[in-house]
Formats: C-alpha cells, structure tokens, sequence
C-alpha cells in the first residue's frame, strides 16, 4: 500500500506539472478562442506576451535567486527586432523592396541606418529575436556575474539598465521612433494584421510559443542544471566548492530568461501593434516582476498565471476604476510580498498540502 | 575656461543632490539591509512640505529656512511609519524589501497625485538664493551653491551624530555585527528606527534642495532614484566616504558627458561606466572586510 | 613518491598590513592524516582560504605542478582539492542524494546537464555507502543532524573524487560517539588521499593524527608527530602564555583542550 | 522507468500544443481582406461616443484638462438637444500615458462599445498607436492637440494647430521683432526635434541665425548647465519647444542665471494659462505662440470660459488644448448633422468646410487633410499670467501638415 502511495507520488511529481501545462494549453488554445470576443482574445495575447517573460523571470528569480527588474530591455529588444520587420514590410509593401520607414521620411533625411537592413527578412528577424537578447544577455551577464555582483546590487543595476535603454530609445528619434516607438504596421508576415482571422492566428501562435516555454523550464527545473541553480542560489559560494563556477550556471539562467523576455516582446508588437519605449521602461519592467510575485516566482506555473492575472487585472481595474487603479497595483505588491512571498499559487498549494491527507484516505 | 568650470560646478551641485539623497538610502542598505524604493517619493514629500510652508510662512526668505527642519520631519516621519508598518517585519528578505518598497513607492505617488493634483505646484525661490556669480563665464546660481552647503551640512550633521553621539556608536556597532550588539544590550529595534527617520528625513532635506530646481510634481521623486541608487553602489557598503566620493563623481562625471554629448547620452554613458567601474572594484570604492562565507 | 602532494612555500596573506598567514611553509604528503592545530586566530582557516583562492595570497601553493594562488576557486577543486567549512553546508532543500549527486557535475556535459538524473550513479552509491548515510538518501539534507551534515560533506568530497581533503573542523559539536565514527571515516577513506584536518579537540587528534602541524600568529611554531608536538616547549609557552591572558569564562571548549595537550 | 516517460510525456504535450495551435492558424494572407464590420448602433435615442484621456501617469497633468472639457462640451450639447436628437452617451477611458493602453482602449470602445466616434489622445506616441486602429476599424478619432504635423489620416480630425499654424506664426512673429539670432531648447523627443527641424530650415530662409540647440529628456528637470550655453550663446531670443514639467526647470534655470523677458525673451509652444502660474517665478513678459489664449475677446469665448468655471471653479484657467477639444465636439456635431448621418463614409463626403465659432474664432474643417483652419497668435504673458495678444496672423491660415505650400521645405534635408 505505501509502496502504491509512493508510486502515486512519484507519478504525480513526473505528470503533475505536465498536466498543469496541459491545462493551460487547452484553456488558452481552445477556450480562450471560443468563448472571447476577437477584441479581449487580443487583450489576451498581450498578456500573453506578459507571461513569456513572467516564465524566464520565475526561472531566473524564483529558481536562480537573480532579481531581474529590467527584462523591458530584452523584451524591448525582441520587439522592436520584430517590429521593424513589421515596419520594413508595411513600407516594402507600398513602397517597393527599396521603402524606408514613414517616419524616417517624416524625422529624419529619408535615409535608413545600415543595421536596420537585415531585418527586411523575416527570417533573420526570427533568428534576431532569439540571438541578440542572448548576446546581449552574455555581455551583461559575464561582466555582472563573474566580478560577484550580487542580490541588491545586481537588481538596481538591471533597474538602471532598463531606464538607460529607454532614455538611448527617446533620444534616438531617426533610428528607432523615439518616443512613438514603431508603429502602423499593416502585416505579419505576409499576413494582414487587422483581419480578425489573422489576429487570432497570432494570438495562438502566441500562446503555443508560451506552452513551448512551460515546457522548456519544466525540463529545466527537473534537470541537474535546475537542482544546481537552486544549488546556487541557496548557496553560491558552496556551489564553487563543487568545482563550479556560479557565475556560468546563473549566466545560463539569464541568457534563458532574457530570450524569453524577447520572444515575448517579439509578439507584443504585432499583438498591440506598437512598441514604445514605455513598454520597455523601468515601470514596465516592474509590471513583469509583479506578475511573477503574485503567482509565485519559484513555481512552474505561478510567473505565467500571475503575469496573466495581472495583465487581466489591469484591464479590468483601469476600465472600472480609472483614476485608483495604481492604489491597487501599489497594495498588491505590499500585500503579496509581505503576507505571501512566495506567491499566492504557493498559498494555495500550501492549503492543499494540509487536505491531502483526508484526500488519499478516500 | 568655461568650457570646463561650468560643468564642474554645475556637476557639483548635482553630485550634492545626489548625495543627500544616497546618504538615506547607504544608511539604511548599509545597516539594515533595506532597499528603500520609495525613498524618491521621501524626496517628494520634502517637497511638497516646502511648497505648503510657502503657503504658510509668506515670507520667501525666511519659509525656505523654515522648511528644511519641517521636510526633515514629515520624511522622517513617513520614514518611520514605514518601518514599522511593513519593513520591521522583513528583515533578512533585502530583496523582497526591495518589491515592497516599489509598491509604497507607486501609492505615494498615486496619493500626490490626488492630495495635490497632477499638476505640479510652484516653490518660489528666496530672494537671498536667487542671484549668481560669475566664474570664468558661468553665471553660477546661489541656489546651487546652497545645495552644495546643504550636502556638507547635512553630512556634517550625520558624521557627528555617527562619531559623537551614544546613538552613532550603537548604530556603528549595529552596522558592524548585529547580533554582537543585541548581546550587549543594544535595542537593535530601536537604532534600526532611529537610522531610517534620519535616513528618511535626509531624503525630506534633498526634497527642498530639489523644490528649488523644479517645483513639485508626483513624479518627481523616480528623477532621482535611480542616479542614488547607482551612487549607493558604485560608493559600496558601510562607509560613508564612498557614498561622498561616488556621488560627486557621478554628478561631475554625468554633467560633462552633457555637456560634450547630451542629457539622454550622458545618462546611458553614466549608466555603462558604473558597471565598467564595478568591474574593476565590484564592491564599491570602500567596503568593510568581513570574515567567513558570507 | 609520486606528484600527488600539496607544497605550500613561504605562503603569506596580508589583510591590509595585518599578515595573516606570515610566510608558512608545509608539505602536506598522501597517505597520511595531517591534522593543523592552533589557538584562535593563529590562521589555520585562512591558510586553507589562501590555498582554496578565497582570499589572496603570495608565495607558493602547488599541487600537481599546478599554482593553486593563481587559479581560480572552482578550477582547484576541479584539481582534485576540496574543502569543507565550520559551518556544514549542505544544500538544505536538495536531498541526500541530490547534494551527493550534484558534486559529481563538474564533468558532465552540457547536454547531460540539461537532462533529469536517471537512477543512481554508482559513485553516489560507493559514496553512500562510505559515509553511511544509504538509510537517509531520499531525506532533505536540511533535516540532518549536524554530524550527519559534516558526513555528507566528506561524502560530497568523494563523490567530487577530491585528491586533497582539507577540512575545516569535521567533529566540533559531534558525540563522542560520532567523533570515533568519523575518525575511522578519515582514517578509512585517507589511505589514498592527502586528508588535513583543522581541529581543536586534543582527544582526537591524539587518537588520528599522523602528522600535527602547530600554527601560532600566522606562522608554523612546530611540525612532527603527537608525541613530539606535545614535548616541544614553545608549543606549551604558547598555549600557557594563552591561558594568562584570557579569562577561563570566555575560553572555548577547543582551547580548554589544546591547554591540556600542552600539560600531558 | 519514470523518466522515459516524462519524455515521451514531454513530447505528447508539445504535439498536442502544436495540434490546438495549428487548429487556431487558419490565417489569410493579405489581399483577402475581410472587411471590417462596424458596429455601431445609433437607432436608439442616445449616441455612444468615447473619451479616451490618460488619468494616469505622467500625462494626466494635461490630459485631465481636456477630459474635463469634452464632459462640459457634451453635457452643453445634450443640454441643448443632443445630435441629430440623440443624446450624447460617453464612454470614459484612462489611457494611462501609455500608448500600448491608448490602443487598447480605441479599439475597446470602437469594437467592444461600438462609440460612433473617439475623442482623445495627447502625445504623438498615443495617436500613432491608435491611428492604425481607427483606420482599420473605420472609426473615427479627434485628436485635440498641435503637434508636429507630416501626418494625415482619413479617420482622424486633428483639430489643434498642425506647424504650419503654430511654429511657423511664432517664425513670423520673431521676425517682425528684429529676431537675429535664435537658441532652440527642448524635451528630447519627436515634437520638439521636428518643430526645431522646420524652425531651422525657415530660419535659414528668414536669415534669423540659430546659434544653439539643447535638448533634455522628458522627466528630467535640471536644465542648469543647458542655460549655461544659453548664457554664452547670448541669443535675442530663445525658441522653448520643453514639454511638461521640464518647463518649470528651465525656467527657473534661466531667471537663476540672470536671464530674464527683458534680455532674452522666450517664445513657449507648450506654457499655456494653466502652466505660467506654476512656474515659481514671475514669467511676465515671456511670450507663447497659440491659437486660442483665454483673453481673446469674444462672445463665443466669454460664454465658454463661463461655463468652464462655472462647472470646475473660478480659479480653472482655460487653454488651447482645452479649447480645441470643447470645439472637437461641436465639430462632430456640426459634420453629423450635415452629413445628416452617423456614417464615418458620408460624414467624411460632408466634411469640407464644416465650420463652427468656436472661442477662439470660427475655424473650418479642411475636407482633404482633416485638419482646421485656425487663426495664428502670439500671447505675451501678463502680471496675472493670463496672455495678451501681441500678434495675430490676422486670418484664419489654412491647414498644411506636410508643408506643401512652403518652398523652403525639405524634409529629406537634416
């Protein structure tokens, strides 16, 4: 009997959270679609988008101790990666393969940078929204973790990164849109934007791009590499005695988390059809981590559900309560930190954890 | 000769700012471990206390002096009713602090907002403040030489408060080994409250200097925050002479890199050289050696 | 003899003008339990600091012909040298197995690393075995005993295949029943490796010590067996030296021991 | 055992993923346009129109304002009969300074309410985001601040100043003061960069010489070491193209450095009647360059500023972004009722020469480019901070967003 009780355990840790990604898929996939209007399943993408990169924040927060308040950078890089595709093929698509961007035209003298070439291909905008967050991640990443920069200090940094990107964004007006960001995109990919059919294809291309990154960090955490980074976060100089250096096993976390945080942001652009420095900026960056901390960031499940719960919630609260939605956003953090640091989906598992035993009576 | 005393000068007087702001904060992180995010908003609220004693005290000359001890206590006071609301019952979470702080941070803002409006409310400058003078071409204004004696006099007031006082040896001794001076019979309860409304209220201090720059506004207090932040860390931990140093090294460094290249380039720039700085001292300029596996 | 053996020359460790470790020089051979004793301060742990790169050092530290002083932490535990500290430190919220298994990483592949562990390596289990911790495999190491903590460090030093064991403090705070198990642990398990062991407590290092290395101030006051380190007059002036200047309320259990050792 | 299969579990899930994912894809490429359906209801008694000003974040400061003018200019129209006698229902929404949320919320109340039309928007950034909206929704938006023009959409009435009726005037206005040289100070982004774009190359054309030009990011308040080159420049006057708070420390910057109206005036595009008092020092003589000041005389004006005080408070000032929402209203109405229709197709048919007296004098809707004709001032700012007129374009100056009818133009040109 207990031998069937451990089967059922061992059972449930290995299947378990599958199931739970399972469930999520079919609720995004097939609910989600059938019961909303076209506009709240856009609504829904964009969150989304939110929970990509709430899923690299639980990896590299939750399980690799590194708080990480400026993922806007990366999903601002995955963004306008993909958004200046978009941009390129709304003017390639008027103008001919030679077109430049409206506003190019309009701020600048009518000529485009060098490096905004390459992305008239949609193939290497695809390869750019997975690789320059990655380099990009490396660079930051080696110098922060291999000098030990830590805790507090490597959270204000990442802060202060993510307020230096979106300043370089403004001043940068001829380049990358400035403070209108990039915008007026017509199609994805060949693929009329404003068609609802097509909206809700890139709605679930999405939302499968989400499940792929469940499962990669569910991988991950049950890995050797995941039992090593929660190693590490416990105890990093400990980790070095096993002949490890801590810094390549939360370099590898990061470079995780910053790639999701793009390809999040790569579908935000066409989901909203904008990204603009306020989407990447240091206030946008705290919006990814409170998602995470209401689900709870060492969880599977907890940074996506929570990223989505707050996406949701800012909705609903801006629309019902336009003016004091910020009273709610402020007490969220306060009360979720404060009474359940680990998260409500923690809370929950918690309480569950004390019925189990009537349960398997049963 | 211009060219480079103005961007000395004016770096000074921001580098002053900063470090009146930095100084809460060094304090706070240093002993207690707390990232204090809404220190900005501390800031604010000195502010906005210097543009309601104008409303009281009509006398331009004389309310700015009034203000300074009345922004040192509103702060102060806001300060303390933080720790003891929320930030006494998370010590030994720094980081979660942090995210705490984040959220007071956002329901301070969102409380000016609708206290005293969106639009942000005039601070008139005192006659005595408002004149310059010339240096090598640089019409350099009272009001940032002010802000300069502000910054030595507050870190004045500090170090004798640290150095001379029975207060300043238990928050010394608290600072160094925790435990050690609860042993001894340290309330570390109570120096942990008295650190935070001086560290606050330094903030309230700053917030006048900075009503002086701008007025008030809701948002004024995440201008500053980050740039304290980024003093905080490249100073490094537990002296005060690297929060004093790094400040005006940011402050001068940033308004020559205006100067040469613009406001938005010498932020990123600032941005990039303290984390090239922090590879060659990750610790900071100064930092307390400790022993064992941290 | 072969290579196998730690030489540290003329080692020194400088915390601004303060010389820690102050020209040490050791030769730490295998084969034989090498035991570093010391009143508090005399820097028996920052020495293995130095060798292990947590703090700097000068002089020399070689190992396989490899400078330890030059090499970063975890490249000289790739060499073959681990360590363990006061303080066990295990991973409190990984399993017996998983701190076990987790050790034996260093030379898994990328690809392997990505994936979840499969069964029980046979190292593991030779490890398991070694340290007697089988019965407790599947439990959180945070549940442990303290002994049983220190166990599992020694085990994780197997498991890492750690030519050079330097252990800092195994038995303060064991039973004496614990302290013989672990001797026998050491004694065992020491018979192909250099083992060095920081320790305070006399009993035990009479009982298993090869070789005593006495260090006062930073420096080496004496080197040779028990019964020489016991004759040897500058090692009594200090421990008594010791005894006058400290009140008996404040001395610590390990110096309490060291004074008798200076007696017998 | 467990392990191979988690994998083969692993794989089950990701196919099923790709199968529900697939399932969703069934895109259509472009050309295949499905046309947009327009929800719109109006057989009822009441018409649905949308509001969407940011009440929070760091532009509420000057969206509130507008918001409030637009609740009066409906609360005036329903009052008075409504349009076409229905009455107006509005649908209030926050855009939150952001232009994701800006749109969200457009294609909320376009799809979700189904307003007939949208009211709303200040930056740029905000309706560059919703213009793509709007015109695939074929909806209609009025966009109720100047800005930096080069830009026209058939769905969008922009019924403040385009550059050609606010940048251009002050150009004049400097000139016909003896202006020689000319320093451009402002907030680091679009506006101010295109604004001082079209200022330098009409300067050129003028022969005024611009002899600097600094630029601050948008939430930093410290110009200190900017006027310092001011300073040194010695300009005769400074072109202030800052947005929002930035204002209040340049200005104090500049009084602090000895700069003052008598040595170095400064014209402002953005420092309006709600503005100059909260600037903490006394800007009287500084001059703004608008289209409506609360001082123009008039009976349309007088009964606007009226109403405006007499439903928010005496102390309410009353500005051109203000204005030119009251009278986006009236214009909607005017156009509905011409066009006879709510229809966006008939109303646009209807658009041309739609005018209305607004407070600010009768302006008159261009039917190609959607902006309005609207008389060009300069205001100098008096001892109680309102704005004497100073200068005037005299007539209504027509509408040009891409500056056609200026032969010094060349927007290719740096």
């Amino acid at each position: 009997m207990k031998n069937l009780l451990q089967t059922g355990q061992r059972w449930g840790r290995t299947w378990g959270p599958l199931l739970g990604i399972v469930v999520v898929a079919i609720a995004l996939l097939v609910v989600a679609p059938a019961v909303l209007s076209p506009f709240r399943l856009n609504n829904l993408g964009k969150y989304v988008c939110w929970a990509i990169a709430g899923v690299g924040i639980g990896l590299a927060w939750g399980r690799g101790g590194m708080l990480v308040m400026g993922q806007g950078v990366f999903f601002g890089l995955g963004g306008y990666a993909m958004a200046m595709h978009l941009k390129l093929e709304a003017a390639m698509a008027t103008g001919g393969p030679d077109a430049v961007p409206d506003f190019m035209v309009l701020y600048g003298d009518g000529t485009m940078p060098g490096w905004w070439e390459p992305f008239r291909s949609g193939t290497f905008t695809l390869f750019a929204v997975l690789v320059l967050p990655a380099i990009a991640a490396t660079i930051l990443g080696f110098a922060i973790f291999k000098r030990r920069v830590k805790g507090a200090y490597f959270a204000i940094l990442t802060q202060a990164l993510a307020v230096a990107f979106a300043t370089l964004l403004v001043a940068t007006i001829k380049q990358t849109g400035g403070f209108n960001g990039l915008n007026q995109f017509t199609q994805f990919f060949g693929y009329n934007l404003y068609d609802p059919v097509n909206k809700k294809m890139i709605y679930s291309i999405a939302a499968v791009l989400l499940v792929v990154c469940l499962v990669v960090v569910w991988q991950l955490y049950r890995s050797r590499f995941g039992e090593l980074l929660v190693a590490t976060r416990d105890a990093e100089e400990r980790v070095r005695f096993l002949g490890h250096d801590p810094a390549n096993i939360k370099l590898v976390a990061f470079v995780v988390a910053a790639v999701m945080a793009s390809i999040g942001g790569a579908m935000f652009a066409p989901i909203t059809g904008i990204v603009s420095p306020s989407d990447v900026d240091a206030t946008a960056s705290i919006f990814l981590i409170a998602g995470v901390a209401l689900g709870g960031r060492s969880l599977l499940l907890g940074p996506a559900l929570g990223a989505l719960a707050v996406g949701f919630g800012r909705t609903f609260l801006s629309e019902s309560f336009p003016d004091q939605w910020t009273y709610f956003l402020g007490l969220l953090f306060i009360v979720v930190i404060l009474f359940f640091p680990s998260g409500l989906g923690s809370a929950w598992s918690q309480l569950s954890a004390r019925l189990r035993p009537k349960e398997t009576v049963r | 000769m211009d060219a480079f005393t103005t961007p000395l000068l004016a770096g000074t007087a921001t580098g002053a700012l900063l470090l009146i702001a930095a100084l809460g904060l060094a304090l706070t992180f240093g002993q207690m471990g707390v990232i204090n995010m809404a220190h900005g908003e501390f800031l604010m609220a000195g502010a906005y206390t210097t543009y309601l004693t104008q409303q009281v005290v009509t006398n331009t000359d004389l309310s700015i002096i009034v203000a300074l001890p009345a922004a040192f206590l509103v702060a102060g006071a806001l300060g303390l009713l933080l720790e003891v609301a929320i930030i006494q019952w998370m010590y030994r979470r720094p980081l979660d602090t942090l995210l705490v702080t984040v959220g007071v941070s956002l329901l301070l803002q969102q409380l000016a907002k609708d206290v005293f409006g969106a639009q942000g409310d005039p601070v008139h400058t005192p006659g005595w403040l408002d004149g310059n003078i010339d240096v090598f071409g640089y019409h350099w204004p009272y009001r940032q030489m002010f802000t300069i004696l502000l910054a030595v006099g507050a870190l004045a007031a500090l170090g004798a408060l640290l150095k001379q006082t029975s207060y300043g040896r238990r928050i010394r001794a608290t600072v160094q080994n925790r435990d050690l001076a609860e042993t001894v019979g340290v309330s570390t309860r109570v120096v942990d409250r008295v650190t935070f409304f001086v560290g606050s209220g330094l903030a309230g201090v700053g917030g006048v200097a900075v009503s002086l720059i701008s007025g008030t506004n809701p948002n004024l207090g995440t201008t500053y925050i980050i740039s304290a932040f980024l003093v905080v860390v490249a100073g490094g931990l537990g002296q005060l002479q690297g929060t004093v140093i790094a400040a005006f090294a940011v402050g001068i460094v940033t308004a020559f890199l205006t100067d040469w290249f613009n406001s938005s380039m010498a932020q990123v720039l600032t941005f990039a050289l303290v984390v090239i700085f922090l590879q060659i001292r990750p610790q900071g300029l100064f930092t307390v050696r400790t022993r064992g596996l941290a | 003899m072969n290579d196998d053996y730690l030489e540290i020359r003329g080692l020194t460790v400088d915390f601004d003008g303060f010389k820690a470790i102050d020209g040490v020089d050791l030769t730490l051979l295998e084969g034989q339990l090498h035991f570093l004793i010391g009143p508090n301060g005399a820097g028996k742990t920052t020495l293995v600091d130095a060798v292990t790169g947590l703090v700097p050092a000068t002089g020399l530290a070689r190992y396989r012909h490899q400078d330890l002083l030059r090499t970063k932490s975890h490249r000289i535990v790739r060499a073959g040298i681990g360590r363990t500290f006061q303080t066990a430190t295990v991973f409190e919220g990984l399993s017996v197995l998983q701190n076990l298994d987790i050790a034996g990483g260093v030379h898994r592949t990328a690809w392997k690393m990505a994936l979840a562990r499969r069964g029980t390596p046979s190292y593991v289990e030779e490890a398991l075995e070694t340290v007697g911790l089988s019965g407790l495999r599947d439990k959180p190491a945070g549940v442990l005993a303290h002994g049983q903590k220190q166990w599992l460090e020694i085990g994780m030093l197997l498991v890492q295949d750690a030519r050079v064991m330097l252990l800092d403090e195994p038995v303060a705070g064991m039973s004496a029943e614990e302290r013989e198990e672990t001797g026998e642990l050491l004694g065992r398990i020491g018979r192909e490796r250099t083992i060095v062991v920081i320790e305070h407590d006399m009993d035990f290092v009479r009982s298993y010590a090869d070789v005593v290395t006495v260090m006062h101030a930073g420096k080496v006051l004496a080197e040779g067996s028990v019964a020489e380190i016991q004759a040897n007059a500058r090692v009594q002036e200090v421990y008594l030296g010791r005894q006058h200047k400290t009140s008996g309320a404040e001395m610590s259990s390990g110096a309490e021991s060291s004074q008798e050792a200076g007696h017998a | 055992m467990f392990e191979s299969r988690a994998r083969h579990a692993m794989g089950i899930v990701l196919a099923l993923t790709a199968a529900l994912g697939l399932s969703a894809c069934g895109g259509s490429k472009s050309g295949e346009e499905s046309a947009a359906e327009s929800c719109v209801d109006t057989s009822g008694d009441t018409v649905k129109l949308g509001f969407l000003n940011s009440t929070s974040g760091a532009m509420a400061i000057s969206e509130q304002t507008v918001r409030d003018s637009l609740v009066m200019a409906a609360e005036e129209i329903n009052a008075s009969g409504g349009i076409l006698g229905k009455k107006i229902e509005p649908v209030l929404e926050d855009g939150a300074s952001d232009p994701a949320i800006f749109a969200e919320k457009i294609e909320k109340l376009l799809t979700g309410d189904c307003v007939a039309a949208a009211f709303g928007g200040w930056t740029s950034a905000s309706r560059k985001a919703m213009l793509p909206v709007v015109e695939a929704g074929n909806g209609l938006l009025f966009y109720p601040v100047q800005y930096e023009g080069l830009e026209a959409s058939k769905n969008i009435y922009y019924t403040g100043a385009t550059t050609n009726q606010q940048i251009i005037p002050a150009m004049d206005f400097l000139q016909s003061q003896g202006v020689k040289t000319l320093f451009l100070a402002g907030s680091d982004y679009v506006f101010p960069r295109t604004a001082n774009k079209i200022i330098k190359q009409y300067a050129a054309e003028l022969g005024i010489e611009i002899v600097g030009e600094e630029y601050v990011p948008l939430d930093d308040d410290d110009w200190t070491t900017q006027v310092a080159k001011i300073v040194a420049a010695k300009p005769d006057f400074v072109f202030n193209t800052i947005n929002g708070s930035s204002n209040v420390g340049f200005i104090k910057a500049y009084y602090e450095q000895g700069l003052t109206a008598e040595t170095t005036p400064i014209i402002s595009v953005s420092i309006a009647e709600e503005e100059a008092p909260a600037m903490g020092k006394d800007v009287t003589g500084q001059y703004a360059a608008w289209n409506y000041f609360q001082s123009v005389p008039s009976p349309a004006n007088e009964t606007f500023i009226e109403a405006f005080q007499a439903r928010y408070g005496a102390d309410r000032p009353t500005s051109d972004p203000m204005e030119a929402a009251y009278a986006s209203l009236y214009l909607y109405k005017a156009l509905v009722e011409k066009a006879d229709s709510f229809d966006v197709g008939e109303i646009n048919a209807a658009a041309d020469g739609v005018s209305f007296d607004a407070p600010e004098g009768t302006v008159t809707i261009d039917g190609d480019n959607h902006h309005i004709a609207k008389t060009g001032l300069i205001g100098q700012i008096n001892a109680d901070n309102q704005f004497d007129v100073v200068w005037s374009s005299e007539e209504p100056i027509e509408p040009d967003p891409f500056l056609e009818g200026y032969a010094w133009w060349d927007p290719s040109a740096q």
